[in-house]
Formats: structure tokens, C-alpha cells, sequence
């Protein structure tokens, strides 16, 4: 099992109730955000995220490497 | 240096600018957005920005690296506010020196929407019905 | 009143936003045209503009009402020197107002192209070597 | 025979000397700027410049009318 900080923002902080949290996972970073949406409950589908491993743009089917930082991306509404 | 910021404050546009005109400059093109008291219908009462500030710099740079390896302006800046924003406050500005007007007309319209588009950044809106909410748009218009 | 104006003395651009912007205002774009030191290869001292002012009024003012018609737009200005210019001075200026960029975008660069295009204004370029010019151009770029 | 006032600017007025003078013709307005144009040397054909009539922008083939303001406008370079 791999150690991980995983990072919330917007709408996904305020479903997991917290910025932050360190989680214990297997397989790539789409298993991980399928485990952490039935955990607390995410509407977003993963099909509408992308993700981010210590702060640069990576893929879904990228395996999670223990000690990285791991940010789910919401759809952003800048400007 | 890095030719994307996020402002925890109100952006002074005159000073940035002046930062982009020199001798050469014939064309600088600009465009702001701003805090709208209305959106999709519902009335606004102001709005909080939040974004993933490491990732947001990276990927606000990169964007304006590829405008100006796009097209053939002289320099280009964007600057983009975070936190509490009231009605009429300016959310972005965009600015683009050129020798001629194309290019700087191209290239301002490119960054805006490629920042809109890819640097993580969320709107919250808080409406005067008392309600507020994320905006997780399906596709940037 | 006219949105179009012709000015003897340097543009004052923040006052002019300023009297475009209110709170349904969501993009805000906004073209300059500076004086270069160089045009067509040749090296340029400074220059002037000449109007048919009655003319130039009245066309201008056409163009920034055509503008207002045909996009979706809040308000636009523009307002363009006449008399000596130097290197580095501002020489015509456009602001447009909108609720969404892309009215904004598109008026600004009409108001500018038909501006160039149509409006009875001339530009006397003196050059390095001595020489002197107007410019009359076979068609606009 | 009309007599009208004529406005020259830029590269005209250079060439004609004068920012404006009286002149008397008959005819349209092209046939005007043709007699001017032998008068002062103008390098600019016809084909290349606009006309306006006191203030307004005018057709070539419209009559010269007595006591009228007429501009021969070279192509502009504004912006």
C-alpha cells in the first residue's frame, strides 16, 4: 500500500469536508479517486476531472507512487 | 520571470501596462473581466476565487510562453485575482504589445480563453437568494 | 452624445474605462495603437495626424454606433490624436464594454479595423534621413 | 458656372499649395477633380480617393452645386 497527500478543491473540499488528507491506496490514480468518491460521496465523475501529481498534470492510468501529492481538478471556471 | 500571476489584491493595471509599451510597441490590445452582478439569470451579490496556486502559476506560464510563441506579438501579461471579490471588481486582465494589431488582438483573445479554459481556478458565487455555489462548468462557452 | 472623439492632447485612458464600466459589465476589451519607431523598414522621428475634422466626426461616430448595433455590447469608445505625435505616444484608443468576451472582442476589432478604414484622418511620418511622408495607403492591412 | 469651395488635405494640400481655394466649374464632381488634378499635378488617380459634399460623403458622377463645400479625401491612414 502506497501513503499519499491527496488535495481537494472547490466543490470536492466541501463534499470531503477538508484541503487535505493522507489515504493508503493500490493501483492507478482513477482507482484512487473511485475509492475517495464512494468515501465521501463526490458528485463529480471522473470523466470530468483531471488530475495532478505534485503540482504538474499526470493521467489517470498513471500508478500511485507513495509520498506524492495528488490533486483532483474539478472542471475551473477562471476569468 | 514568470508572465502569469495570481493577486491576492486589486490589480493595477496602469503599472502593468507600462511594463509592456516600448518603442517598438504599434499595437497593445487588453481585455479585463470583471465581477458582473448577474450570471445564468441569477443575481450575484460577489464571489470568491480559489485556485490551486502551484499548479495554476505553472500552467498560467505556460499558456502565455505559448502566446507568445504563437504569434508574433512582443510581449504578453495576465494577472489573475484570488479570494473575496465584490460587484465591479476586475477578476483577470489580459495585456498584449505588438508591433501590429493582429497579432495582439490573436494573442489576447488566446490567453484569456486558454487561461478560462486550463489554469485551476474556481468560482464561487454567492447569490441574493442567501445561496452560493461552485461553478464546475460542463465546457468553457 | 458621440462615442467617437478626436483629441489634441494625450488620451487619458482610465477615465475613459471608467465611463464604460458598471456592474453588468463582464468583459472589457480594449485596443491601442502606439506610435513605433519604425514603419515599412524605415526608421520614424515622430508624427502627425491630420483630420477632416467635420468628417471625421461624423464617420467615426457612424462606425462606433454600427458597433453598438451589431454586437451584443454594453458601450464603446474611441478616440484618436490628431496633431504632433512622438515615439512611444499613444495614437488612437478603443474600449468596449460586455456582459461576455466575445461581443467584446469582436466590436473592438471592428471599431478599430473601420476606423483605420474610413475615418478622414491622415498620418505624416518624418524618418531618420530626413525625409518626410503621408501615408496613403493603397488598401488598409 | 458653379462656384463651390474645395478643401485639400495631406499629400493634395502639399501638392496644391493651399488648404482650400474657390473654384468655378460645370459637371459632376469627377469632372471637378479632373480639372483640378491637371491644375495642381495631383498624383492621385481618381480611383483612389473619396468626395464628400459639405461634410457628407458624395457619389463622383453627383452635379457640383453652387456654393457647396466639396473635400477630395487620399486614402486614409488614421490609426
Amino acid at each position: 500500500m502506497a501513503q499519499v497527500t491527496v488535495l481537494y478543491f472547490a466543490s470536492l473540499r466541501d463534499a470531503a469536508g477538508t484541503a487535505s488528507e493522507t489515504v493508503e491506496c493500490d493501483g492507478d490514480l482513477r482507482a484512487l479517486y473511485s475509492m475517495l468518491r464512494e468515501r465521501h460521496g463526490f458528485a463529480l465523475p471522473v470523466e470530468r476531472l483531471r488530475v495532478a501529481v505534485d503540482g504538474a498534470f499526470a493521467r489517470w492510468n498513471d500508478e500511485v507512487r507513495a509520498g506524492s501529492e495528488i490533486a483532483f481538478i474539478p472542471p475551473v471556471s477562471g476569468g | 520571470m514568470s508572465r502569469f500571476f495570481l493577486a491576492q489584491t486589486p490589480i493595477d493595471t496602469a503599472t502593468l501596462r507600462a511594463d509592456l509599451l516600448d518603442d517598438r510597441v504599434g499595437g497593445y490590445a487588453s481585455f479585463e473581466g470583471w465581477v458582473r452582478n448577474h450570471n445564468d439569470g441569477r443575481d450575484v451579490l460577489g464571489l470568491r476565487y480559489e485556485a490551486y496556486v502551484a499548479l495554476a502559476e505553472a500552467e498560467g506560464a505556460k499558456v502565455l510562453d505559448e502566446a507568445c510563441g504563437k504569434f508574433d506579438i512582443l510581449d504578453a501579461r495576465c494577472v489573475h485575482r484570488i479570494g473575496d471579490l465584490v460587484i465591479g471588481e476586475m477578476a483577470v486582465w489580459v495585456g498584449v504589445s505588438a508591433a501590429h494589431r493582429d497579432a495582439a488582438f490573436a494573442a489576447c483573445r488566446y490567453i484569456i480563453d486558454e487561461v478560462k479554459a486550463r489554469v485551476p481556478i474556481w468560482k464561487h458565487e454567492r447569490y441574493a437568494e442567501g445561496d452560493a455555489n461552485w461553478l464546475h462548468p460542463d465546457s468553457k462557452p
